[in-house]
C-alpha cells in the first residue's frame, strides 16, 4: 500500500515538473523542474528495486547534466531575456498531437496483456558490473569510445573562439 | 609601451537583424567592486568589465574619502594643520607629519636639532614597519589566508603600545611638529624598542614560512599584474610599487633628508624570484624586506640618539616668508610630496599634496585587463593603496 | 398512230416557243409571227384530220402513259388519254389559236417586244394542249400552272403600265389561291385512292375507296372544283378578270374567252364522276350566283373589253351550272360555242380599240359601223349568237342549259333558284350586249377625234374575224342531246346522240358515285334518296326541252327591246335610269365592292399578315438574330477576350502559377526552424500509434 | 503489489510532456530539457519491465547505457548550443532558420 | 525630541543637513515571536538557564543515548517497520544537528587557536560552548530579506535543497555494525549522489539572489563541482574494486582486522587514494583552498552573500553536515570506520573519533591556506588530480590482480609493503602527536608572552 502511495506521489511530482516546465518561461525555473523530474524519476527507480540505477541517475543526471544545463542557462541568460513564447497556432496544433499520441500510447498499453510473470528479486550491483562485463561486453566498449568521442567533440566545440590573452602569468604555472 | 588599449567590444542588440560580427564575447558584465569591498582597502570603488572570470577593464573611482585637507590648508595656521597630515595615509601618519614638518621647515629655514632628527628617523622607521605589517597581513586575507593578518596584528599591536607610550595616540599622531618632536619619548622607551626589535626580527622569518614562500600564495602572485619598469617610471609609480619592478629608487638614499645620510640601510629591490619582475609578489617581498631594513635603521637610530631639545625655537603662530617649495618624503607606500606656496600670512597660500598611492594605483586600468577576478584583488592588495593619500 | 399524231400536234407549239426563246430577237418581228401562226396552223390542221379520223373510226379512248417519276416506291406515269372530249376541245383550241396567233400578226404589230409576244403565245398554246391531252390529275396540274403562268407573262405583257402587272399579279395570285385548293384535292384523292390517272382513280373509287369516308370526297370534289372556279374566274375569285384585260385584245380574246378560262370548265367535266350529289349542289349554286352576278355588273361597265369580261364571267357561270344540274354535254357544248363567239367579240373590240387608235370606252365611240364595217357585222352576229338568237349556236348551246337547269329545278322543287337566275340572266345578257353594240356601233358619235380616227383593221386582222363569225354561226347546227337509259347499279347507256353535242356527249361518263355510295351501303350522300334518283333520271329527258326553249327566247327578246328601247330609240334615258337606281348603279359600278371586300379582308389581312410578318421579322427574328448577333459578339468578346484570355492564358498561367504557389507553399513548409519539423514528426508518429491502436 | 501499467502510463505522460517541451519552448536549453524528459520516459520503461521480470537485468544495464549516453548527448548539444550563441547572439531556437527554403 | 521644534537641523557651516528618516524596520516571521519571546523571557531564563548550561547538556546527552540504546534494544523487533524508521531518523537528525553545532563551535575554536588567540570563551560557561546557539539565536532574530527582484521562489527553496541531500547522505552511513539506517548495496554512490544535489542547492542560491557576485559563486560552484567530482569518485573506486562491494557495512566489516586490514594500508595506490580523496573532498564541501564559492575577499560572501537570518544558518548546517559525511565516508573506506586499530574493540566511537579527527584536519587547513584561483583549482583537479587517480585506480587493481596465492612472491612483496605503510601511517600519526605536544609545550612561546600579558583574561 506504502509503495502504491509513494509511487503516485513520484509520479505526480514528476508529471508536475513537466507541466511547470510547459507552462513556465524562465529558463531557470525550467533547469530546477526538470532537476526535480530527474529525482523523481530516480526515486521511482529505487521504488522499482533497481537502486544503482536510481543512484546512478542521481549522480549522473543530477550531478552531472542537470548542472551542465544550468551552467548553460546562466552563460546564455541575459538579464532582460525577452519572454520567449511559442505562438498561438504552434501550441493548439501542438496540444492535439499531444492528446492523440497520449490517447494511442494509454489505449495500445490498457490493451496489451503484459506477461506479469514473477518480480524480479531486487538484484545486487555485482550481477549488473558481471553482465555490463559479460553480456554487454560490446556496446560497453563502444559506449566507452562514444564518449571519448564526444568529449573531445564537445571540447573542440566549446573552445573559445577569440585567442584569449589569457592572464600573462597563467601561462606554465606549475603545481608541483 | 605595448600600447594596451581598453578591448571593449559592445554587445550586439538582439533585435538588429544586420550582419552578426563573427567574434562575439559571451555576455559582458560590468561590476561595481564598490566602495564597500572587503578587498579594496578602504572605500576605494573599481568599475570592472569582466568577460566571465576574465576582466577586461578596470577603472577606478575616488573621491569618497575626500576631506578638502588642501583647501582647509589655506584657512588653517601652519601648527594647526599637521593633524590633517595624520590622516593622508592614516596607516603612516608619523611620515606624514615628517614630510610636512620638513616642508615647512625648508620654507622657512628652520634648523631642527639632532635629537629631534632621530627620534623623527625612529619614529618614521617605526610607522614604517607597522603599515608594512598591515600591507603584509591583509595582502594575505586578500589571498584567502586568515593567519597571517593576526600574525601581522599581533606585532603591530607592539609597535602601537610603543607610539601610544611616546605621544598618547595610536593611529593619529601628530607627533613630529614644525621644529622637531612634540615631546619627548619618556625613559626606557628606547629599551623597550629594542626588546620589541629583538622580538620582531625572528617574526619575519615565520611571516615568510606562513604566507610569503607558500607554494599556493606564490602561484597567487607570482606572474600577476607584471608591472615592467618603464611602465612603473611612465605611471609615476614609487615605493615599493617601483622598487618591486626592480628599481633602487628611495628618496632616503637618493635625497636623503633629516640625517638618513648618516644611517646605513640598503633597498631591497624586487628580483622575480618567484615569476616575473614587477608582479605582485616582488612587490609584496619588498614591503617584507623593508621591515627587516627599517629594523636595522632604527637599531642605529637608538644607538645614535643623543640628549638634547627635541624642539627648535619656533614662534606659536609660525608665520613663513612668501615662496614655494617642494620637499618629498619617503613614505611607506611612496614619495610623500608637499608643495607649500605661502604669501607670508600664517597660513599657506596653497598646498599641493602629492599622494604616492594616487599615482600608484593609476597603474591599475593598465596592469588590470586580462587577469581574472582574484587577480585583482591580489594587484590591488600589492599595490596597497590607502584611500585616504588618494582622496586627500 | 392516232394519239401520235396528236402529240405531234401538241409537241409543235413547244418547238416554236423553244425556237423563238433562243432566236426570238434575230427572227424579228413579223417572221417570228408568222412561225408561231404557221406552227399553230399546222396543229390545226392535223387535229382536224385526227378528228375527222375519230369521228369515222369511234374508238372509245386511247391511253398512251410513260413512266415518269419515280415517288417513293411508286412510278408515277404521265400518260395521254384521247377520248371524244379531247378530240373536240383539241381542234376547237387549235383552230381558235391559229385565228388569234394570225390576228395579233397584224395587232402587234410595231410592238418591240413583237418576238416575245409570240413566244409567250407558243408556249401558251403548248401547256393548253397538254393540258387537255392529260391523263392524270398531276399531268392536268403542270400544264394548269403553265397555262397560269402564260397568262401571268401575257397580262402583263406591257409591264411598263403599273396597272398591267399589277392587273398580271393579281390574276396569277388569285389563280394560285384556286390552284392551292386544286392541289388539295389532288393530294386527298392521291392520298386515298394512292393512284394517279384518271381511270385507275375512278376505278378505284367505284371499289369503294372513299368507302368510309363520304365526306372526304365531297371535300375533295369541292376542293378540285375550287380549281375550276380559279381557273374560271367564278365567283369568289373572279375578280382577277376584268383587271386581265390590261393585256393585249387577242391575248384576252385568246386566254380570257377560249381557252384558259374553259380549263376549269373543262377540269370539272373530266372529274364529273366523282363529285358527289352536295358537291354537284355546290357548282350549281355557284354557277348561278357568278352568272347573274357578272350580268348586273356588264350593265354599268362603259369599257368594251370589262363588259366582255364580266359577259364571259356570266357565261362561264351558265356552263358550271349547266355541269352542277347534271347536263353535262350542255355545259362543255356551250363551252365550245362560247369560245368561238367570244373569241370574235374580243377580236372585234380589239379592232374598234386599234381603229380608235386605244381608245376603249365605248362612251366615247358612236357611229363606228361605217368605219368598221366589217368588225361591225361580225360583232353583231356574234352579239346576237351571245344573246341566243336561234339558229345561231349561242341560243342551241344556252337552250340545252336551261333544259337540263329545268330538269333539275323540276325534280328538285327546292331548288327553284337554279331556273329562275339563268332565265333572268339571259335577259340581262340579251340587254347588255346590244347596249354594247349599240353604244360602240349606233349611237351618235360621241367623240369626234376618236370618231374621225376610226379605220377598218388591216386584212390579217379581220380575216380570222370571218373565220370566227362563220363558225360561231355554224357550230350549233344539227345537234341532238343523246338519251340516257340506267342499266341498273348506278350505271348509264347514252345513245341517238347527233352533231357536236353527240359527239361530245359520248364521253359522259357512265355512272355517278352517288349510286355507288348508297350501294356501299353507306348513308345516302345526297339528300335524294337512290330510288327517287333513278326515277327522275328516267323520265326528265324529253318533257322540259321544249319548255326552257319557248322561256329562253322570250327572255332574250325581252332584254334586245329593252336595249333597243335605251339606246336606239332613246325612249328611256340611260342617265335617268341610272339616277333613280343610283344605289344600285353605283353598287354594280363598283362590282359589287368584290375589289374593295377582298381588299379590306385578303389584302388588308395579308397586309397585317404582312405587317405582323414584318413586326414579328422585325422584333422577334431580327431581335433573335441581333440578339444573337449580339450574344454572339459577347460571346465571340468573351470567349474572345475573357475565354481566351482567361481560359487558355490563365490555363497556362494558372498552371505556371499554381506551380509557383504550390512551390511557395511548400517552400513555407520548410521553416528552417527545428520546433516545426519535430512538430511534424510528432504528428507523424502520433498517426502512425494511433494507426496500430485502431489495428489492434 | 504495483502492477506493469501505472509505470508504463506515466513513461507515456513523461514521453508526451517530453516532446511537448521539445516543441513549444524557443530556448534552445529548453529544448535540451525536454530531450532529458524523453530519454528518462524510455529509462523508466526499461526499468518498469526489468523489474517486472521481462528481460530480466539487461533491462537495467540498458537504463544505465542511456543514462550515460543521455550525458554524452547533453554535452555535445550544450556545446553546439553555447557555438550557436556564440555566432547569433540569442538564445532563441527560431533565429537559427538559415537552412528557410 | 520634541517632534514640533520646527528647528532644522543644521551643520556647523551652516548648510540644511539632509535628515532621511530611519526607515522602521518591522520585524516579520519567527524572527518576530522568538524577539518577542526572548525580550520577555530573556531576562529571568538566559542567566537561569546558562547557570545550570552544564547539567542540561549533559542530561540532554544522556537522555538520548539511553534513549537510542532501549529503542535499539528492546522496541526494536515488536515496532511495526515504520516506527524504527522514524526513530532512527530522529536519531540521525538530532546527532547530525549536535555536530554541525559543535563543528561550528569547534571551528572557532580552532581557527582561534591557529591564529593565536582564544577564539569565542564568553559566551556559555567554558570557552565559549554555547557560542553557536548564541550565533543561531542571532541569526534567528535576525531579519531575513530577500532582494527586490530575486527570483523568490528559488531564492526560499535553496537553503533547503543544500540542506537536505546533505542530511540525506548520513542515512547511508553506518556508525555502527548495525548502525545504518538502510544497509543498501550502492551506499557509498548514494552518498556522492546527495552531495551532488547539495551543489545544485549552491547553485540555486547563487542565482536567486539576483546579484552579479552571487552569480560568480554559483559559477565557480559549478566548476568546482565539475572538476573535483571525477577524482574523488575514481579513488573512491579505486578502494571498492580493492574490496569488491558498494555497501559501506560490507567495507567496514572487511576492514576488522586492526589497523594493518584498514584499506588505508593495503597497498601504496590506496594510501594516495585516500588523500587524493581527502582533497577533493576539501572541494566537495567548499573548504580551505577551494573555498572559492564563498571567497570571501573577492565575492565578498559568494553565493551567499544575500542570505541573512535563518536562511544563512541552513547554508551553515549544509556545510559542516557536508564536511562531517565527508570524511565520515573517508573513515569507513579508507580508516576501518568503527573498526578500532587494535582488532576487537569496534564500537561506533571509534567511527566518531576518526571522522572528527578529519573534520579537525579539514579546519587545519583551512586557516592556514591561502585561496586557489578557480582556474587553478580546475587546472589541479582535472589536469593533476584526475590522471593521479586513474593511475591509482590501474595501480591498485592490478596490485589486487597479483596479490593473490598464485603469486607467492608477490604476495610475500605486498604483505611486506602493507606492513611497511601501516608504519608509515604510525608515523605520521606520532609526528602529529609530537607537533601537537611541542606546541603546547612552547604554546608561551609561540603565542607570545604579550598576547598573555596583553590580553585580559588569558
Amino acid at each position: 500500500m506504502l509503495e502504491a502511495v509513494i509511487f503516485f506521489l513520484l509520479a505526480g511530482l514528476a508529471v508536475a515538473a513537466g507541466v511547470a516546465i510547459l507552462l513556465s518561461t524562465s529558463i531557470v525555473r525550467m533547469a530546477y523542474w526538470l532537476i526535480t523530474m530527474l529525482i523523481a524519476v530516480g526515486g521511482l527507480y529505487f521504488l522499482l528495486g533497481a537502486y544503482f540505477v536510481g543512484v546512478i541517475q542521481i549522480l549522473v543526471y543530477v550531478g552531472g547534466v542537470a548542472v551542465l544545463l544550468v551552467f548553460g542557462v546562466m552563460l546564455t541568460s541575459r538579464q532582460l531575456a525577452p519572454k520567449l513564447r511559442p505562438g498561438r497556432g504552434e501550441v493548439v496544433w501542438l496540444a492535439l498531437v499531444g492528446f492523440v499520441l497520449l490517447e494511442a500510447l494509454t489505449l495500445s498499453i490498457l490493451h496489451t496483456r503484459w506477461q506479469q510473470n514473477a518480480m524480479a528479486p531486487a538484484n545486487s550491483v555485482g550481477e549488473i558490473g558481471r553482465s555490463l562485463l559479460g553480456e554487454f561486453l560490446g556496446p560497453f566498449e563502444l559506449v566507452s569510445v562514444l564518449l571519448l568521442v564526444a568529449m573531445l567533440g564537445a571540447a573542440y566545440l566549446a573552445r573559445p573562439k577569440v585567442p584569449t590573452q589569457g592572464p600573462q602569468h597563467a601561462k606554465g604555472t606549475t603545481v608541483p | 609601451m605595448k600600447e594596451i588599449e581598453l578591448q571593449y567590444r559592445h554587445p550586439p542588440d538582439l533585435l538588429d537583424d544586420g550582419e552578426i560580427p563573427s567574434d562575439i564575447r559571451t555576455e559582458e558584465l560590468v561590476l561595481n567592486m564598490g566602495p564597500q569591498h572587503p578587498s579594496t582597502h578602504g572605500v576605494l570603488r573599481v568599475v570592472l568589465q569582466t568577460d566571465g572570470e576574465l576582466v577586461l577593464g578596470a577603472t577606478p573611482y575616488m573621491g569618497y574619502l575626500h576631506r578638502c585637507a588642501e583647501k582647509i590648508a589655506e584657512k588653517v595656521t601652519y601648527r594647526q594643520f599637521t593633524p590633517y597630515t595624520d590622516r593622508l595615509d592614516y596607516l603612516a601618519a608619523m611620515n606624514n607629519n615628517l614630510g610636512f614638518a620638513l616642508a615647512v621647515e625648508k620654507l622657512g629655514g628652520i634648523e631642527v636639532p639632532p635629537r629631534a632628527d632621530y627620534l623623527r628617523v625612529i619614529f618614521a622607521e617605526l610607522n614604517r614597519i607597522a603599515s608594512h605589517l598591515m600591507a603584509t597581513g591583509s595582502y594575505g586575507l586578500d589571498m584567502g589566508a586568515f593567519t597571517p593578518l593576526v600574525y601581522c596584528f599581533r606585532e603591530r599591536e607592539w609597535i602601537m603600545d610603543l607610539f601610544e607610550a611616546a605621544c598618547g595616540a595610536r593611529l593619529t599622531y601628530s607627533y613630529i611638529t614644525i621644529g622637531g618632536v612634540r615631546e619627548d619619548v619618556p625613559e626606557g622607551w628606547g629599551d623597550k624598542c629594542r626588546e620589541f626589535l629583538d622580538y620582531f626580527e625572528p617574526k619575519i622569518a615565520e611571516y615568510n614560512d606562513l604566507l610569503s614562500f607558500n607554494h599556493i600564495f606564490i602561484n597567487r602572485t607570482g606572474n600577476v599584474g607584471i608591472c615592467p619598469p618603464e611602465l612603473a617610471v611612465a605611471y609615476g609609480l614609487t615605493g615599493p610599487c617601483l622598487r618591486g619592478s626592480g628599481l633602487a629608487w628611495d628618496l632616503r638614499k637618493a635625497t636623503p633628508y633629516c640625517r638618513y645620510h648618516e644611517l646605513d640601510f640598503d633597498i631591497p629591490v624586487g628580483h622575480g624570484e618567484n615569476g616575473a619582475v614587477g608582479d605582485c609578489w616582488d612587490r609584496y617581498f619588498v614591503r617584507v624586506q623593508e621591515m627587516v631594513q627599517s629594523v636595522r635603521i632604527i637599531r642605529q637610530a637608538l644607538d645614535k640618539l643623543a640628549d638634547g631639545p627635541v624642539q627648535a625655537k619656533v614662534p606659536r603662530v609660525v608665520k613663513l616668508p612668501a615662496g614655494e617649495v617642494y620637499y618629498e618624503v619617503e613614505n611607506p607606500r611612496g614619495q610623500l610630496g608637499f608643495h607649500l606656496v605661502s604669501d607670508g600670512g600664517t597660513s599657506p597660500y596653497r598646498l599641493k599634496i602629492r599622494g604616492p598611492s594616487f599615482c600608484n594605483l593609476s597603474v591599475l586600468p593598465v596592469l588590470a585587463p586580462n587577469c581574472l577576478l582574484a587577480d585583482i584583488a591580489a594587484l590591488l592588495g600589492s599595490i596597497d593603496v590607502v584611500m585616504g593619500e588618494v582622496d586627500r | 398512230m392516232m394519239p401520235y399524231a396528236f402529240i405531234i400536234a401538241w409537241l409543235l407549239p413547244l418547238v416554236g416557243f423553244v425556237v423563238l426563246v433562243f432566236r426570238g430577237r434575230r427572227i424579228g418581228e413579223p417572221r417570228s409571227g408568222y412561225l408561231a401562226a404557221g406552227l399553230m396552223l399546222t396543229a390545226a390542221a392535223i387535229s382536224l384530220v385526227g378528228a375527222t379520223r375519230w369521228v369515222i373510226g369511234h374508238p372509245a379512248s386511247l391511253n398512251v402513259s410513260t413512266p415518269w417519276l419515280r415517288l417513293g416506291s411508286q412510278w408515277i406515269n404521265f400518260g395521254v388519254h384521247i377520248d371524244s372530249l379531247t378530240i373536240v376541245m383539241f381542234t376547237m383550241v387549235t383552230v381558235v389559236a391559229s385565228c388569234i396567233f394570225i390576228y395579233s400578226i397584224g395587232y402587234m404589230q410595231g410592238d418591240p417586244r413583237f418576238p416575245r409576244f409570240f413566244t409567250y403565245l407558243s408556249l401558251f398554246g403548248f401547256s393548253m394542249l397538254g393540258l387537255i391531252l392529260a391523263d392524270s390529275l398531276i399531268g392536268l396540274f403542270i400544264f394548269w400552272e403553265l397555262v397560269g403562268l402564260c397568262s401571268y407573262f401575257l397580262i402583263g405583257f406591257w409591264f411598263e403600265k403599273t396597272s398591267a402587272s399589277n392587273a398580271a399579279k393579281k390574276a396569277f395570285i388569285v389563280n394560285r389561291v384556286g390552284d392551292c385548293l386544286f392541289l388539295i384535292g389532288i393530294a386527298t384523292m392521291l392520298g386515298t385512292t394512292g393512284v394517279v390517272s384518271l381511270e385507275s382513280v375512278f376505278n378505284q373509287v367505284r371499289q369503294g375507296a372513299f368507302a368510309g369516308h363520304g365526306g372526304l370526297l365531297t371535300f375533295a370534289g369541292i376542293c378540285l372544283f375550287f380549281g375550276a372556279v380559279g381557273k374560271s374566274a367564278q365567283f369568289p375569285l373572279h375578280v382577277w378578270l376584268p383587271d386581265a384585260m390590261e393585256g393585249p385584245t387577242p391575248v384576252s380574246a385568246l386566254i380570257h374567252a377560249a381557252t384558259m378560262v374553259a380549263a376549269g370548265v373543262y377540269l370539272v367535266g373530266r372529274i364529273f364522276p366523282l363529285l358527289t350529289p352536295t358537291a354537284l349542289l355546290f357548282v350549281a349554286y355557284i354557277g348561278a350566283i357568278t352568272l347573274i352576278g357578272s350580268a348586273l355588273i356588264a350593265i354599268v361597265m362603259t369599257d368594251i373589253k370589262r363588259v366582255l369580261a364580266y359577259s364571259t364571267i356570266s357565261q362561264l357561270g351558265y356552263m358550271i351550272l349547266a355541269l352542277g344540274v347534271g347536263g353535262w354535254a350542255a355545259g362543255l357544248f356551250h363551252l365550245i360555242t362560247h369560245a368561238c363567239f367570244k373569241a370574235l367579240l374580243f377580236l372585234g373590240s380589239g379592232s374598234v380599240i386599234h381603229g380608235c387608235h386605244g381608245e376603249q370606252d365605248i362612251r366615247k365611240m358612236g357611229q363606228l359601223h361605217r368605219k368598221m364595217p366589217i368588225t361591225s357585222i361580225t360583232f353583231l352576229i356574234a352579239t346576237l349568237a351571245i344573246a341566243g338568237v336561234p339558229l345561231l349556236s349561242g341560243f342551241y348551246s344556252k337552250d340545252a342549259i336551261l333544259a337540263s337547269a329545268l330538269g333539275f329545278t323540276w325534280t328538285h322543287r327546292v331548288h327553284g333558284l337554279l331556273f329562275i337566275l339563268p332565265a333572268v340572266a339571259a335577259a340581262i345578257t340579251a340587254f347588255y350586249m346590244l347596249r354594247l353594240y349599240l353604244l360602240t356601233f349606233w349611237t351618235q358619235a360621241r367623240d369626234e377625234h376618236v370618231h374621225h380616227h376610226a379605220h377598218e383593221s388591216p386584212k390579217v386582222m379581220w380575216v380570222p374575224l370571218a373565220v370566227l363569225a362563220v363558225l360561231t354561226v355554224f357550230i350549233g347546227w344539227g345537234g341532238k342531246m343523246p338519251e340516257r337509259h340506267s342499266l341498273g347499279e348506278g350505271r348509264y347507256q347514252y345513245e341517238g346522240g347527233r352533231g357536236l353535242v353527240g359527239l361530245i356527249a359520248e364521253a359522259q361518263p357512265q355512272w355517278a358515285v352517288s349510286w355507288q355510295m348508297q350501294e356501299a351501303g353507306h348513308p345516302s350522300v345526297s339528300d335524294v334518296s337512290r330510288e327517287e334518283a333513278d326515277a327522275e333520271a328516267a323520265h326528265e329527258e324529253h318533257g322540259f326541252h321544249l319548255m326552257a326553249m319557248a322561256i329562253a327566247t322570250s327572255a332574250m327578246l325581252a332584254g334586245v327591246l329593252m336595249a333597243w328601247l335605251v339606246y336606239s330609240k332613246e325612249l328611256i334615258s340611260a342617265g335617268k335610269a341610272t339616277q333613280v337606281l343610283a344605289p344600285v348603279h353605283k353598287l354594280l359600278w363598283n362590282k359589287f365592292y368584290f375589289d374593295e371586300l377582298y381588299r379590306a379582308t385578303f389584302v388588308a389581312g395579308i397586309l397585317l399578315l404582312a405587317s405582323f410578318g414584318k413586326w414579328f421579322d422585325r422584333v422577334v427574328l431580327d431581335g433573335l438574330a441581333d440578339g444573337s448577333a449580339r450574344w454572339m459578339a459577347r460571346l465571340a468578346f468573351f470567349s474572345g477576350l475573357t475565354l481566351d484570355n482567361r481560359g487558355v492564358d490563365g490555363l497556362v498561367n494558372g498552371a505556371a502559377r499554381l506551380a509557383l504557389v504550390g512551390g511557395n507553399l511548400v517552400r513555407k513548409a520548410q521553416t528552417g526552424r527545428v520546433r516545426n519539423y519535430i512538430l511534424a514528426l510528432t504528428t507523424g508518429g502520433a498517426v502512425i500509434v494511433l494507426v496500430f491502436v485502431w489495428i489492434w | 503489489m504495483m502492477g506493469l501499467t501505472p509505470y508504463l502510463i506515466l513513461s507515456a505522460i513523461l514521453l508526451v510532456l517530453g516532446i511537448a517541451i521539445v516543441i513549444s519552448k524557443r530556448n534552445a536549453i529548453a529544448m535540451l530539457i525536454g530531450v532529458e524528459f524523453i530519454l528518462n520516459a524510455a529509462t523508466l520503461n526499461l526499468v518498469a519491465f526489468s523489474r517486472h521480470g521481462i528481460g530480466g537485468l539487461s533491462g537495467q544495464t540498458a537504463a544505465l547505457f542511456v543514462i550515460v549516453l543521455a550525458a554524452a548527448e547533453a554535452v555535445v548539444a550544450l556545446a553546439i548550443f553555447l557555438n550557436f550563441y556564440h555566432t547569433i547572439a540569442t538564445v532563441d531556437i527560431d533565429q537559427g532558420d538559415q537552412l528557410k527554403g | 525630541m520634541n517632534q514640533t521644534a520646527n528647528i532644522k537641523p543644521q551643520t556647523p557651516l551652516g548648510q540644511a543637513m539632509f535628515v532621511c528618516e530611519r526607515p522602521k524596520v518591522e520585524y516579520r516571521g519567527l524572527s518576530l515571536k522568538i524577539v518577542q519571546l526572548a525580550t520577555k523571557w530573556g531576562p529571568i531564563g538566559i542567566p537561569l538557564l546558562l547557570r545550570f548550561a552544564w547539567g542540561i547538556f549533559f542530561a540532554a546527552l544522556v537522555f538520548v543515548i539511553a534513549f537510542v540504546w532501549v529503542v535499539g534494544r528492546f522496541i526494536n523487533p515488536l515496532l511495526p517497520w515504520f516506527v524504527r524508521d522514524v526513530v532512527v531518523v530522529v536519531g540521525l537528525l538530532a546527532f547530525v544537528s549536535i555536530v554541525a553545532i559543535i563543528g561550528i563551535w569547534g571551528e572557532r575554536k580552532v581557527s582561534g587557536r591557529i591564529q593565536s588567540r582564544l577564539g569565542p570563551m564568553r559566551t556559555g560557561a567554558w570557552h565559549g560552548w554555547a557560542q553557536s546557539l548564541a550565533d543561531g539565536l542571532k541569526f534567528v532574530q535576525k531579519e531575513d530579506l530577500i532582494p527586490q527582484d530575486a527570483d523568490k521562489p528559488l531564492f526560499r527553496l535553496a537553503p533547503y535543497v543544500a540542506l537536505v541531500p546533505a542530511f540525506c547522505a548520513y542515512l547511508a552511513i553506518p556508525f555502527g555494525v548495525g548502525w545504518v539506517f538502510h544497509d543498501s548495496d550502492v551506499g557509498l554512490l548514494f552518498v556522492l549522489a546527495m552531495l551532488a544535489i547539495e551543489v545544485l542547492g549552491v547553485i540555486m542560491g547563487g542565482w536567486a539572489s539576483n546579484s552579479k557576485w552571487s552569480l560568480y559563486g554559483a559559477m565557480r560552484e559549478g566548476c568546482q563541482l565539475v572538476s573535483y567530482e571525477i577524482p574523488m569518485g575514481l579513488s573512491l573506486v579505486a578502494a571498492v574494486a580493492w574490496l569488491g562491494s558498494l555497501s559501506l557495512v560490507e567495507l567496514g566489516r572487511a576492514q576488522d582486522g586492526g589497523w594493518w586490514s584498514w584499506l588505508l594500508f593495503q597497498n601504496p595506490f590506496l594510501f594516495a587514494a585516500f588523500f587524493t580523496y581527502y582533497i577533493a573532498s576539501l572541494a566537495s564541501c567548499k573548504r580551505s583552498p577551494f573555498d572559492l564559492p564563498e571567497g570571501e575577499s573577492e565575492l565578498v560572501a559568494g553565493f551567499h552573500t544575500e542570505y541573512s537570518g535563518f536562511r544563512f544558518v541552513m547554508f551553515f548546517f549544509a556545510e559542516y553536515m557536508g564536511m562531517f559525511a565527508v570524511s565520515a565516508v573517508a573513515t569507513v573506506i579508507f580508516l576501518g570506520g568503527w573498526n578500532s586499530p587494535v582488532p576487537g574493540l569496534a564500537s561506533p566511537l571509534w567511527f566518531v573519533i576518526k571522522s572528527t579527527f578529519l573534520v579537525w584536519v579539514q579546519m587545519w587547513v583551512r586557516w592556514t591556506l591561502p585561496r586557489i584561483r578557480i582556474d587553478q583549482v580546475m587546472h589541479a583537479c582535472v589536469k593533476y588530480l584526475l590522471p593521479f587517480t586513474l593511475l591509482l585506480f590501474v595501480g591498485s587493481s592490478l596490485w589486487q590482480l597479483y596479490d593473490n596465492p598464485d603469486h607467492r612472491l608477490f604476495e610475500g612483496f605486498a604483505a611486506v609493503v602493507r606492513f611497511g605503510l601501516g608504519c608509515l601511517g604510525l608515523l605520521l600519526l606520532g609526528l602529529y602527536f609530537a607537533g601537537a605536544a611541542y606546541g603546547f609545550y612552547h604554546r608561551n612561546q609561540l603565542v607570545g608572552q604579550m598576547v598573555r600579558k596583553h590580553l585580559p583574561g588569558a
